[in-house]
């Protein structure tokens, strides 16, 4: 095996990595914020690239506008949906809030993948490139999407975290993260952050789907392995912090094109490549039950 | 029952989370029949200290013996089991099972216990805590200060030789309080050892027998109220604090 | 008279056993797979619902059950129901072995940890195809050789209440109080003196074993088995059985298991809006019915007999017994 | 939800729960059929996931086209055909529901359909126990047909007649090294286990690695493969998921084929349907695929016809597998034509002595059981390879490279750059 290989395959591991991370970074926030797993996740993350395609496909709109449409367009979506199924979660009524959370966000799925099969078609769609052509960086070849999805990940993952320390309402929604009561005291309206937070992660699904379509190509059932990678990325990235997420990102990103690349039977590798990022999560788990940067899980009750 | 008389005991504790030590060396001992009273400003490790005594820590070094038995390391039902029960420092009930059901919970875990016995037992407790009427309720509904006495009874129902409270009296209503006070004197008198944690100085200096002081993670003082009120020690580390 | 809601339920399986074989096969091959489900749902509301462990993988249980059943059956030729109970062992080893791995989760940590592990178990089924056949499907050995499906009718039925009677007896024993005191604050359970380990760990041997022997009579019923029976989207649907039914008590699960199966069956008239239209049915019942749909009813249902009064009075007897 | 008291709501509570068991009951039966109504045919496929319900879709639509043309022309005996459709999410379990569902509650007198292997078999129980004809239509594995039973015919190729054809290919081609890559399902499993021995049997060196049919990110793998040593001169994709795409997309653009030092070929459909050249552009040019239809220059005026009837209908072109599913309609039509019953063993019957002219060919069924998958098999079902030349390439347009008795082109694969 020579260095140029693994340098290969190390920097494709990145490139993936970050796009992971665009999507948990999603999951982690409104983890944080709403405290509950949103297993929706991955089909949000579905509607923001269709809505990203028909933006594009009817309206002739660029897409790198487009993506912004469909963020925006996400993002008022969520909000509908989280005003509609979420509210009993700050109800004393809901005996079981953590379960709520997590039934209703996998009803949620099921509803939106199966609809999407009707609303969309069965076949994949795949909009336009944000920019055409390949990258040769030596031996290593890029596609300028993947380049550009990378760099705007990053560019997002920024925004997001600036947003989160340097802004009235980025601290704010981290207070309500780590206190709903003091932050209630100070007078934040906690209810109407759940909402913004839960648009806001939609909003990253949706870049990231809009990202991710020309790439991988949109299809309703898109959804379902980036879910399961991103509940990876945030467990090992600890739940709700948005650094560890990204840190987590690129690793599973990197750990898996590694596997790919260097599991000794070659006719099984590509095969067990996703059990191989699980696996490390559950090995993780055992030993760090709360995560690898992990703060300790706090019911909401 | 060791020789001594002494119940339970933390040697050279030392627990520490992360960068913090939060018990280093503490030597803590307590008496059969004794009521200790543990202050000690915040983050002096005093719940650490009772978490490793009552098994739900286990300590970095040192060990804790219980009647003579070396324990530290053991899950926490081992410690219940052999007559430690503790109160916590938020009221941690049951909270979606009634009243009644609270009281049978450890009550059941006593080897060779009868459902019928357990539940005669459970209710003459609620009626020792004026509780009786509330049985079919679910724990969570009740009033906080009625949490507290719940939960003082469900450590009675383990028949304890050494009941560990922490902060009993932390938001109690003044009236519910006195009620709680009377029940722990009470339950002194018929024989129980007890270590109260509160920041509540007037309660805690009614009822001890005995005051140890934490600071920053050790024990600064040991020994009847009136002398460790007066103890320089313990005035600078309130005081510089 | 007490128990008046026992009586009614035994009277309503009489009907129904006696009215088995004029049903139609489709529709009794509907209450087979909800029976199975049935099973399923029951013994993932003992572990999710009393002890609150809510676990992802009882689907892969089920496959674990399965597969082992026919993969002996086909190998050493052994009866199929010794098949059936070596299929259950292994999930009750497993799925303490699980149980006690993930000792220290709690809430999602738990839920992820467990789909990870179906997850893996699914793509192993899957890959390892010179074993299970894959995507293929492992083609399994019939339970009963007969033209009708009626044997397996009383066969699903026979074992969905031997199982609700055993999970029952524990529910009501003094071990169903202690699987609920850990669900609601493990710390303050073992101040308590429960051994939290242990009934965690029984909980998930118990659970996964009952998953297993639903698997295996699924196996040997349809008669093909495929990797996907452990995936994520059966897990999903029986989730959702017993959120809908009230995954806190036993027959409110199992009466989810029947409601969801059936009314996905009855969904079949709306052609390619069947699923969405469940999902629209899914999210409005646990937004406007968040504890179970079925739970008030089946607490008014038991209070029939005027004697038991909620879950308390099964462990505690009631006043005018401690007196007598 | 607050609780009423009395005991009308106990009541209430007790007729619901029996009413859980006893509601199944007043489905019983259904009305005895008479003479003037229509004849029920039941259709069933994967129309939701996991399924593959993209395949599915088409393989629907066409049956309706199959069935409105039927009824046009004043439909069966005298009577409509009326299809009643069941979804099965590729689940063997939903299968034998939805068979079971079509058998003893909308009373059809046979079922065509399915996409997926594994629940296929599942179906062929139910009907072969109730005695219904079924006609498999997109199922390849040779098991279908090899149990024999009588109620089971095809009218798809199997993977005997199709993932041969690319190893008889491969070898004929002068392919030395080839790296197969096929997704883990039924159909992709099937092909692998009949493709490796026969390029075994040409002395063709191979690998082969499965994937999950979910994937969609082949970097690592393609590249895996691009420092084999020594290197593979052919890439050969057994996929018909969503992955294919990106796959086909990556394996071009990472350089690793089509390449002139490496060819690559995609069994399993994706690359016939509507959307394949939008999702993969330039990537597509020199790829290798099947059609398991009629090549155009054989085109009958059937296969213009419902071309163009579906593409009227649908706006878009039918997939082979669409075609399929239309001729198994009209299959059965004929059928029970001759067979002037709806009863199941006349059925059978007259589906043996089938002699019918459709969009993909003459229609006969083998009756013979060697080799054992012949039985009730289609043995002349067309299966045609193509390679694109061109970007935006009807499949139908593309030039035959096999089998050489039909081939429109006299080179075997043309590499990029000749």
């Amino acid at each position: 095996m020579s260095w140029d290989y693994l340098f290969i395959q190390a920097a494709n591991g990145a490139v993936i990595g970050i796009i992971y991370a665009l999507i948990a970074v999603g999951v982690t926030l409104i983890f944080s914020i709403l405290k509950i797993v949103n297993f929706a996740h991955g089909d949000l993350y579905m509607l923001g690239g269709y809505c990203a395609y028909y933006v594009i496909t009817l309206f002739g709109v660029p897409p790198l506008p487009a993506m912004f449409v469909s963020m925006a367009a996400l993002f008022t979506i969520a909000i509908i949906l989280e005003r509609l199924l979420l509210t009993p979660l700050y109800s004393d009524a809901t005996e079981r809030k953590d379960e709520y959370g997590l039934i209703v966000t996998f009803g949620l799925a099921f509803f939106l993948r199966n609809i999407a099969i009707i609303a969309f078609g069965p076949f994949p769609l795949k909009p336009p490139s944000f920019i055409s052509g390949v990258q040769h960086f030596g031996n290593l070849i890029v596609t300028n999407d993947r380049l550009f999805a990378g760099s705007a990940g990053i560019v997002l993952i920024l925004a997001l975290l600036y947003f989160m320390h340097r802004t009235i309402w980025g601290q704010a929604l981290d207070a309500v993260s780590q206190s709903r009561e003091a932050a209630a005291i100070v007078g934040i309206n906690p209810r109407r952050f759940n909402s913004f937070a839960f648009g806001v992660g939609a909003a990253l699904a949706a870049a990231a789907g809009a990202l991710i379509a020309p790439i991988f190509s949109l299809a309703p059932d898109m959804g379902v392995l980036p879910n399961i990678q991103a509940y990876v990325i945030v467990i090992l990235g600890g739940m709700g912090s948005v650094l560890g997420s990204i840190i987590a990102g690129i690793a599973l990103g990197e750990s898996e094109g590694l596997f790919t690349a260097f599991f000794p039977d070659p006719t099984r590798a590509l095969a067990y490549t996703n059990a191989f990022g699980v696996l490390v999560l559950m090995i993780v788990l055992i030993f760090r039950p709360n995560g690898l940067f992990g703060r300790r899980h706090l019911r909401m009750e | 029952m060791s020789e001594n008389g002494i119940l339970i005991e933390g040697s050279r504790v030392t627990k520490r989370f992360g960068g913090i030590t939060a018990n280093d060396g503490v030597d803590f001992a307590v008496a059969e029949g004794d009521l200790v009273g543990l202050i000690g400003p915040n983050g002096s490790g005093k719940t650490t200290l009772i978490n490793v005594l009552t098994g739900h820590l286990t300590p970095d070094g040192g060990k804790v013996i219980l009647r003579g038995r070396q324990v530290s390391g053991k899950p926490a039902h081992i410690y219940a089991a052999t007559g430690v029960a503790r109160t916590f420092q938020s009221t941690q009930l049951f909270g979606r099972m009634t009243v009644l059901e609270n009281l049978m919970v450890p009550g059941l875990t006593r080897p060779r216990s009868s459902a019928h016995e357990v539940a005669r037992r459970a209710r003459a407790c609620l009626e020792f805590l004026n509780l009786a009427h509330l049985e079919q309720l679910y724990a969570k509904n009740l009033s906080g200060g009625q949490q507290k006495l719940l939960e003082l009874g469900r450590c009675l129902m383990l028949d304890p030789a050494i009941l560990f409270l922490d902060e009993p009296f932390a938001g109690v209503h003044p009236h519910l309080r006195d009620e709680l006070i009377k029940r722990i004197e009470e339950l002194h008198r018929a024989g129980r050892t007890f270590v109260v944690v509160d920041h509540d100085m007037e309660s805690i200096l009614r009822i001890s027998r005995r005051l140890v002081v934490m600071a920053r993670g050790r024990k600064i003082a040991d020994g009847p109220p009136e002398a460790v009120r007066t103890d320089q020690a313990v005035l600078a580390a309130y005081a510089g604090l | 008279m007490r128990h008046l809601h026992v009586y009614i339920l035994l009277a309503v399986a009489v009907l129904a056993l006696a009215y088995a074989p004029r049903v139609n096969p489709y529709w009794m091959h509907v209450a087979i797979i909800a029976m199975f489900y049935g099973i399923l749902a029951s013994s993932w509301s003992l572990l999710a619902g009393y002890a609150g462990l809510f676990s992802l993988g009882h689907m892969a249980f089920a496959s674990i059950g399965g597969y082992a059943s026919a993969l002996l059956v086909q190998w050493y030729g052994i009866p199929i129901p010794l098949g059936m109970a070596a299929g259950v062992a292994l999930c009750c080893a497993l799925g303490g072995l699980i149980g006690w791995v993930c000792l220290r989760m709690s809430g999602p940590y738990l839920a992820i940890f467990t789909l990870g592990f179906a997850e893996i178990v699914r793509i192993t089924f899957s890959t390892e195809d010179d074993i299970t056949a894959g995507m293929a499907g492992l083609h399994t050995e019939p339970l009963f050789r007969a033209a009708t499906r009626l044997p397996y009718f009383y066969t699903a039925f026979g074992l969905l209440v031997v199982s609700l009677a055993l999970m029952g007896a524990i529910v009501q024993s003094r071990w169903g109080l202690f699987l609920r005191a850990i669900r609601e604050d493990e710390q303050a359970a073992a101040a308590s003196g429960i051994d939290v380990a242990r009934f965690r760990i029984l909980a998930f041997a118990i659970a996964s074993g009952f998953a297993g022997l639903a698997g295996g009579f699924y196996g040997h019923y349809i008669g093909i088995l495929t990797p996907s029976l452990g995936g994520l989207d059966l897990m999903a649907v029986l989730v959702v059985m017993a959120v809908i039914g009230g995954m806190e008590r036993l027959p409110t699960a199992v009466g989810g298991a029947f409601a969801v199966e059936f009314l996905l069956e009855l969904l079949r008239e709306y052609g390619q809006w069947r699923l969405p239209i469940f999902g629209v049915i899914l999210l409005l019942t646990m937004r406007f019915a968040r504890n179970g749909l079925l739970t008030p009813f089946w607490l008014h249902f038991v209070r029939l007999g005027g004697g038991a009064r909620g879950a308390a009075a099964v462990v505690a007897p009631g006043r005018k017994d401690s007196r007598a | 939800m607050r609780i009423v008291e009395g005991r009308h709501s106990a009541a209430a509570c007790a007729l619901l729960l029996s009413g859980l068991v006893i509601v199944p009951t007043l489905f019983l039966g259904g009305s005895p059929v008479r003479a003037a109504e229509p004849i029920k045919v039941g259709w069933v496929g994967p129309l939701s996931p996991p399924g593959g319900y993209a395949e599915g879709a088409l393989m629907k639509d066409a049956t309706q086209i199959a069935a409105d043309e039927i009824n046009a022309k004043g439909g069966v005996l005298g009577r409509k055909i009326e299809v009643s459709y069941q979804d099965t999410r590729g689940q063997p379990e939903e299968g034998t529901a939805a068979a079971q569902r079509l058998i003893s509650q909308d009373h059809v007198v046979a079922i065509t359909g399915e996409f997926h292997s594994s629940v296929f078999l599942a179906e062929m129980e139910v009907a072969h126990a109730a005695g219904i004809p079924i006609i498999a239509v997109d199922v390849w594995a040779l098991k279908i047909t090899a149990k024999g039973y009588p109620e089971v015919f095809r009218v798809a190729p199997n993977q005997a007649l199709i993932a041969s054809k690319y190893g008889e290919w491969l070898a004929a081609s002068g392919f030395k090294n080839v790296a197969v890559l096929y997704e883990k399902t039924d159909g992709g499993q099937s092909a692998r286990d009949v493709l490796l021995p026969v390029l075994e049997k040409h002395g063709v060196k191979y690998d082969v690695v499965g994937s999950d049919p979910n994937a969609t990110e082949f970097t690592a793998q393609i590249e895996r493969f691009k420092n084999h040593s020594p290197p593979y001169d052919f890439f050969m994709s057994i996929y018909s998921e969503a992955g294919a795409y990106p796959m086909i997309s990556q394996a071009y653009t990472l350089g690793f084929a089509p390449t002139p030092h490496a060819g690559i070929a995609n069994t399993g459909g994706p690359a016939v349907d509507p959307t394949f050249w939008k999702n993969v552009g330039e990537a597509g040019k020199y790829l290798v695929t099947e059609i398991v239809g009629l090549p155009k220059t054989a085109w009958n005026d059937k296969t213009k016809a419902f071309v163009a009837a579906f593409q009227k209908r649908f706006n878009q072109t039918p997939s082979p597998q669409a075609i399929e599913n239309y001729d198994a309609m009209w299959v059965l039509a004929d059928a029970i034509e001759r067979a002037k019953s709806t009863d199941g063993k006349a059925i059978i019957a007259a589906l043996e002595k089938t002699h019918w002219l459709g969009g993909r060919g003459l229609y006969t069924f083998s009756t013979s059981h060697t080799p054992d998958w012949a039985y009730h098999q289609f043995m002349e079902a067309p299966v045609a390879l193509v390679q694109f030349d061109k970007v935006n390439q009807e499949p139908e347009d593309a030039p035959i490279i096999w089998p050489r008795d039909i081939a429109d082109v006299k080179y075997l694969y043309k590499k990029p750059g000749e």
